[in-house]
């Protein structure tokens, strides 16, 4: 194919261009038509075709993501919000942190290895961007079920992409989730959060400002991995046997990364920014070239020409078209000014980073790239960056849900017999989505960097930020579709819900939000509700709660043929904590403690763990939200630990009580005699969901002082055990020794998958 | 007189600043070294830290092997300068020829990180002689290349010379031969352990502090010498 | 007993870090001329019968579905001559 | 241009986790008669010059001194035929 200059777009306007292959719709092409005033060049065509995909450009979940800014409560911790690569949030003492949470799905299923090793890659250079030392990650994962034989492929090949990449760039691995549902079989969700750190000063935007400096791309080579990556990868044209990619000429869609490169990047990065050499910065990822160049001019004062020849590649049979869709991991892009350049170049040279200016800032308003010295591309770069199209897409309340929601699990057969619920816990504990995730996580280093304060199975990963002062971090994400597809108005506001109480549960105080989206088709009406009213339940309950959302990330497409995947928000809260020490532990590590349980158990059996793995079922309404109680229930649990009154603590959450005492047991490698509420059906009080509550354990000579302060400030809170022996006793029902506990909990996943 | 204890930073070195950090938690001063320069600084010990040095590409610790640190590390451990490997560091050393043997892909192939329970089989070595004679520790360990092999012979002669530093307990984590979790050269001075004792040296971010002693030992030895 | 050899490479145009690491360090230990480097794996497998027809199509259908992912990597199936032994 | 091969594999007395690993699924996995599978390395190296005995014998140096750790390593170097391309 020749070169399409743009020369060549307004001699030849009559060209037919391959719109629709590119994902683009007849009206979109027609609109880019309308913004040049002429036919697009096929490098601006596959500009504007992945920047308008709906992965970058949000074009249908925009209307509703609105929703975080406008709803917004009031948080003086916000530095930087929704719209930068991610959020940053002041945490004290002149520290800033930044987090966020970001999808690959879609490549995680064709080639589980490489698309999520490439998931942390470029949540990595996301935080990175912003200015901040990455200084941990999180997997929040979702699978098939765990007895299918593609569920075999998919997971080891993910979690050994998670933990070669995460491991080799030396940062820990501090939480993540691993559900299992026949849902998401064809559809499996890699999500990946990173969390950095920065002192204020040292916040970067990618904006690219003042005309004459020079834009300089560094890190690895363009090749051409990933080329239609955005638009086959992350869009409608997917489909289960789609692996090889169906971009243009056998480009392949699967990236490959290089952690070295990345570490390297990384601490090249970090020494550029300490020399205060950068004037604007922005990651490569989705879309390239593309989105950097267009991203970066779009958000600063002036334009930006690009030679785009002058890019060093890997493959020197790209075409310009290539080159700009290319998504090759480990790249960066810096607006630096002149004088500069010669030392940015140095710290590039010391750390073996190629570094090569490609283009400079212009005065003009005009995203400008040439190839060899013909201009290829022409545009305002605002249109292909920021101003895409925009979606009000049709939604309704599906006719199932109500069907769906009639159908409650409070109405199944419950164990009888005291013999059958000893039988049903340890049914519940060795289920896959209960049991010990420690074959997983065993593969991921939590150690590396020696800040880890708490990691799996802890409520939330911690990690200290300062060494002198103790202060620190605390992340937990959460999700349950099942609750979301019952109601996902509720099922959002219970997976922040849970999340905040994971962090205050070890004793931090939540301060802001990050979400990933993960949903069906948007063209779906059923499903396109389900996100509205996702969106909708979780901004309401970020502006009850105090906690902003700062960013995230949305993935739409999670389908096979008609079936959508639940919807899946995965909710991440950050909290900050004056000092690690005070920070709680799950474990019950000390016999004689008092065991005291906080907050209401009512008879809320549906969607629960137990409906699931006793009778299979999801049907009925999740538990009921009270988000005042959740936010008493934290201020209760954070004092407990500012004060040194409660030495373990641990959410209830999937599996209710149950699952709370056996974790609690297991890790502290102590037994309990409990007494369960006598007004309550034992299968309620073990294995209710019922929300905003915790277990805590107290020195006997805290107790009076804990529980006081519990009916002073009005949570319920009440006494159900004490820390003994090596059962877990439920006086009057069953003893099970800790043992069989242990056995059917840390069996499951190394029979499956070891 | 301050200690001064040099950890080398190679491009892909993860644990350097924590090594860095035990060596001051144990009280010597550490001195960052740069994989590029062939200048030690006159440090008096120097640790080779854990990692994925040159991403592990090839081999884990081949590349390094050939950096311009390397060759005066190698001269001056032949001299006796004390020098301790850590994971990717043990590598590196064995690449070297400063230690025989090789690590090869764990026998499980996965990645593993764990608290992992360890015999201290020699304290005599520069890095050991703080422990008290079969002390059990528990130190992190987290690797995938981490099965130690050599021929019988080999393992024979460190047998019966005493250089086998370290044993695993309880579980062989890796497939080691004769659960080999570190070993010395001959003249003790260098020493390479699988194992990660830097993180093991503050209660708050380490499943104890046992890993202490590895660097409170060579202050012990270079103040008394 | 005979043996096959069946070579695992990543596809060209797929990033292969680990070759690229090692011409890197080529040129530095004093080895120049080498313009390119992949790396690859290597599987020997010793086979219980003959070598025939049915045999190497197996081990094809192997490579195929499990030695190489044909996602990013190419395979070759070969029989070892005696020679290369 | 011309192409050199290095064949990298564990020495037989050394223990190859992943060729067992190879070894064990493959039953598994249907494919019956294969009594024994070990898994090295290939290198694939490019050449600017002719691959004379010289440029060979540098080769076989690199593989010695680098690209095999012949503590634990055998190897084999040799010019790909054109057939095998
Ligand atoms: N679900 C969401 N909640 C909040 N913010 C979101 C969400 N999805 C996307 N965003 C925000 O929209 C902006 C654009 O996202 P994206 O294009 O994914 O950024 P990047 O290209 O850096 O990954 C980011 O600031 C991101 O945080
Ligand atoms: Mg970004």
């Amino acid at each position: 194919m020749s070169l399409d200059t743009v020369k060549n777009a307004l001699e030849h306007p009559g060209v037919e261009q391959p719109f629709a292959e590119l994902g683009l719709k007849p009206d979109e092409y027609t609109r880019i038509r309308e913004i040049l005033g002429r036919r697009p060049t096929s490098s601006e065509l596959a500009m504007y075709s992945v920047m308008w995909s709906e992965h970058c450009s949000y074009k249908s979940s925009k209307v509703h993501l609105r929703q975080f800014g406008d709803k917004m409560p009031e948080n003086d911790a916000m530095l930087v919000g929704i719209g930068e690569n991610a959020g940053v949030v002041d945490v004290g003492q002149g520290y800033a942190v930044t987090f966020k949470v970001e999808s690959h799905n879609h490549p995680s299923y064709v080639e589980p290895y490489q698309g999520a090793a490439t998931g942390i890659g470029g949540i990595v250079r996301d935080i990175l961007a912003m200015g901040a030392r990455p200084v941990a990650v999180m997997d929040p994962l979702r699978f098939g079920a765990a007895e299918h034989p593609d569920t075999r492929r998919v997971l080891p090949g993910v979690v050994a992409g998670i933990g070669g990449y995460g491991n080799c760039l030396g940062l820990p691995n501090i939480g993540g989730e691993i559900v299992f549902d026949p849902c998401y079989q064809g559809n499996p969700l890699v999500n990946a959060l990173c969390v950095g750190v920065m002192k204020h000063e040292d916040i970067h935007l990618a904006q690219a400002s003042g005309a004459g400096n020079l834009v300089i791309l560094y890190g690895a080579r363009t090749g051409g991995d990933g080329i239609g990556g955005v638009s086959v990868l992350a869009s409608e044209t997917f489909t289960e046997n789609d692996g090889g990619g169906s971009g243009p000429a056998k480009r392949p869609a699967v990236q490959v990364g290089d952690p070295f490169q990345e570490k390297l990047l990384i601490e090249c990065t970090l020494e550029l920014f300490r020399e205060h050499l950068v004037a604007g910065i922005q990651d490569l990822g989705g879309a390239g070239l593309s989105c950097a160049t267009s991203e970066l001019a779009s958000a600063g004062s002036g334009g930006m020409r690009v030679e785009l020849d002058t890019v060093p590649l890997r493959d020197h049979t790209l075409s310009p078209e290539e080159i700009l869709m290319s998504e090759s991991q480990e790249r960066m892009c810096a607006i630096v000014e002149p004088a500069h350049v010669a030392r940015f170049m140095e710290i590039c040279d010391k750390w073996d980073v190629i570094a090569t200016v490609v283009g400079e800032v212009t005065e003009g308003d005009r995203l400008e790239i040439f190839w060899h010295g013909e201009q290829i591309v022409d545009v305002p770069p605002r249109t292909v960056a920021h101003e895409g199209p925009v979606y009000e897409r049709p939604y309704a309340r599906p006719q199932w849900q109500d069907t769906l929601q009639a159908d409650a699990a409070e109405r199944l057969p419950r164990p009888g017999t005291a013999e059958e619920l000893k039988a049903t816990l340890l049914k519940v504990v060795a289920s896959p989505n209960l049991a010990d995730k420690s074959w997983v996580t065993a593969q991921y280093d939590k150690y590396v960097l020696g800040n880890t304060v708490l990691a799996q199975p802890e409520d939330s990963g911690m990690v200290r930020i300062d060494e002198e002062s103790g202060l620190g971090v605390a992340l937990a994400t959460d999700g349950n579709g099942r609750f979301c597809k019952l109601d996902p108005y509720t099922g959002a506001q219970l997976a922040l819900a849970e999340a905040y109480r994971n962090v205050a549960t070890t004793g931090a105080k939540p301060l802001a939000v990050t979400d990933c989206l993960n949903f069906g088709s948007p063209e779906d009406p059923a499903v396109m509700w389900q996100f509205a009213e996702t969106t909708r339940g979780l901004a309401d309950a970020c502006q009850i709660l105090g906690t902003p959302v700062t960013g995230g990330n949305v993935s739409f497409y999670n389908q096979t043929g008609e079936t959508a995947i639940h919807p899946t928000p995965v909710v991440g809260v950050l909290g900050v904590i004056d000092d690690v020490e005070r920070r709680t532990p799950i474990g019950f590590a000390e016999e004689g403690q008092i065991i005291l349980l906080l907050g209401d158990t009512h008879e809320e059996l549906s969607g629960s763990a137990w409906a699931q793995v006793a009778h299979d079922h999801l049907g009925g309404l999740p538990p009921k939200v009270d988000l005042e109680r959740e936010r008493l229930l934290a201020e209760i649990l954070i004092a407990g630990s500012r004060d040194g009154m409660i030495d373990a603590a641990h959410d209830l959450a999937d599996g209710g009580l149950a699952q709370a005492l056996v974790e609690a047991c297991l890790t502290g490698g102590n037994g309990a005699r409990v007494v369960l509420a006598e007004d309550l059906d034992p299968t309620v009080a073990l294995f209710s969901e019922s929300a905003g509550r915790a277990i805590v354990a107290v020195p006997r000579s805290e107790e009076l002082r804990f529980s006081d302060m519990c009916k002073v400030r009005g949570l319920p809170c009440a006494r159900i055990g004490v820390v003994d022996g090596d059962t877990l006793d439920f006086q009057g029902h069953f003893t099970v020794a800790l043992d069989e506990v242990r056995a059917a909990h840390e069996g499951t996943l190394k029979g499956l998958f070891g | 007189m301050t200690i001064r204890v040099g950890v080398v930073t190679f491009p892909g070195s993860l644990d350097d600043r924590d090594a860095q950090r035990a060596v001051r938690i144990a009280g010597a001063e550490p001195v960052a070294l740069w994989h590029k320069d062939k200048n030690l600084q006159q440090v008096d010990a120097v640790v080779l830290p854990g990692g994925f040095s040159y991403g592990d590409y090839l081999r884990c610790g081949a590349i390094s092997r050939f950096s311009p640190v390397m060759e005066s590390v190698i001269e001056q451990a032949q001299a006796g300068l004390p020098v301790l490997g850590i994971c990717n560091g043990f590598q590196i050393l064995c690449e070297s020829h400063l230690l025989p043997g090789a690590l090869t892909r764990n026998d499980h192939l996965h990645f593993i990180c764990r608290d992992q329970k360890l015999r201290i089989e020699n304290v005599s070595s520069a890095w050991t002689s703080d422990f008290a004679p079969g002390q059990e520790i528990t130190v992190p360990l987290k690797n995938i290349d981490g099965g130690f092999v050599a021929d019988e012979r080999t393992l024979d002669m460190l047998e019966a010379e005493g250089r086998v530093v370290a044993r695993y307990l309880d579980v062989n984590p890796n497939g080691s031969r004769r659960d080999i979790a570190g070993i010395s050269n001959a003249a003790g001075n260098v020493v390479g352990l699988m194992p990660h004792p830097e993180h093991a040296v503050e209660p708050l971010t380490g499943p104890t502090t046992e890993g202490l002693p590895f660097f409170t030992s060579i202050l012990k030895r270079l103040v008394n010498a | 007993m005979a043996r096959v050899v069946v070579d695992v490479m990543l596809k060209p145009e797929i990033l292969d870090p680990q070759g690229q690491a090692v011409q890197r360090a080529l040129p530095r230990l004093g080895f120049d001329g080498i313009t390119d480097v992949r790396q690859g794996k290597r599987f020997e497998l010793e086979l219980e019968g003959p070598v025939d027809e049915a045999a190497l199509a197996r081990i094809r259908e192997a490579a195929e579905s499990f030695l190489a992912n044909t996602v990013i990597e190419d395979f070759v199936v070969r029989v070892e001559t005696e020679e290369e032994k």
